[in-house]
């Protein structure tokens, strides 16, 4: 089984993530997920690749500290953050959040709470690469 | 020594991703952004976080030890 | 290309629904989706099947209002909504609502908001199948 | 006629998930409600929600017209 929270080059399966997270519990009725992906439009601009950089170690430890904090604060069965790394095209999965409850309110809530936590707290930053050239993404509130 | 961490925008602006500060006893986290922000002003001038040892920091009179690791950070901008 | 809006026996892919989902534009950054799945254990009791009435003709319809009221709503990309009929088991899944949308708020307000009106709008009614004999769930607020 | 139509909770209570109900021209959905109401009190109690054509109707004074669908149904628990 693997990591419920990992920084990886490698795609994702949702399916498989969502299966892990199922097996954690026979109680969960609700599981919510936030996929965040690479669009191939930002700001007018047509992007063809989003590089990742990474503060590795303390965005994980980071990552670790948030999925504790969810489960604590909501109630939750269990949950699981993914975040990719090096270079993604666009329509690429960039980031996975699930959150698993027993009702469906915790978990949507869950979700909300750790995809805005995670923008603000984990040291991750991306670059769009365009072919007018690149420049980091400056982060929306 | 203190070991010292540039990443992403920051990174691009240092044009290098790690360097060393000598450490002495004594020595707080304000020596050493003043000395690397003279070199450095317009990284600097980005730098939002500052982790010590992987653990964000507030306080810039916190008192360093040696082998410490210093991150200068840009606002994130992942997810 | 399935249909976004089923109602159907089968189960069905997150992966597959997803993919389907951003095939409908290269803006899409963010997918919120909610899967509702059958406890194995409901109010104390163990539960071995659950099983599904529906207003097929009426239900379908309204999920279908419900995904372009949703659409409109909250300025989505696009969103899919599957609910499963016929019987299933403990762990299985039932219901999954997807909304995608160029950023995240609107993604994950627009699935919570499906879940929830689906809940009050659609004619499916569940019935628990437990060791202790059957019953109509009773709809919590 | 008038085709009627329960599932579920209500289905169980009526034991059957179809009927008919003649038409004669100006009924209203009142005297159907009030027609069968009167052979399944049980069911009809916990009727929260009835349906013309399938689209949900909340004027009980609402006329009918030959082969319109009602459907009486308790409150919905999918999801």
């Amino acid at each position: 089984m693997s990591d419920p929270v990992r920084l990886q080059e490698a795609d994702f399966s949702q399916d498989e993530e969502i299966r892990a997270l199922q097996a954690s519990s026979k109680r969960m009725g609700g599981i919510a997920t936030f996929l965040g992906c690479a669009r191939d439009f930002s700001e007018g601009r047509e992007v063809s690749e989003i590089s990742f950089d990474a503060y590795g170690i303390m965005a994980l430890s980071e990552m670790n500290t948030l999925r504790s904090e969810a489960i604590e604060k909501f109630g939750l069965l269990d949950a699981r953050i993914v975040h990719r790394i090096g270079t993604v095209k666009g329509g690429d999965n960039i980031v996975f959040i699930a959150a698993g409850a027993e009702h469906r309110a915790p978990a949507l809530e869950a979700c909300r709470w750790m995809i805005d936590e995670l923008k603000q707290r984990v040291p991750i930053w991306k670059k769009e690469i365009t072919p007018q050239g690149d420049s980091w993404v400056t982060p929306h509130p | 020594m203190i070991k010292v961490l540039f990443f992403g925008p920051v990174a691009d602006r240092v044009q290098m991703r790690e360097t060393q500060v000598e450490f002495t006893p004594g020595m707080t986290l304000h020596e050493v952004i003043v000395h690397l922000g003279a070199q450095h002003p317009s990284a600097f001038g980005i730098v939002s976080f500052i982790a010590v040892n992987q653990t964000q920091v507030h306080d810039k009179q916190l008192v360093l030890h040696d082998n410490d690791e210093i991150a200068f950070m840009a606002k994130f901008s992942g997810g």
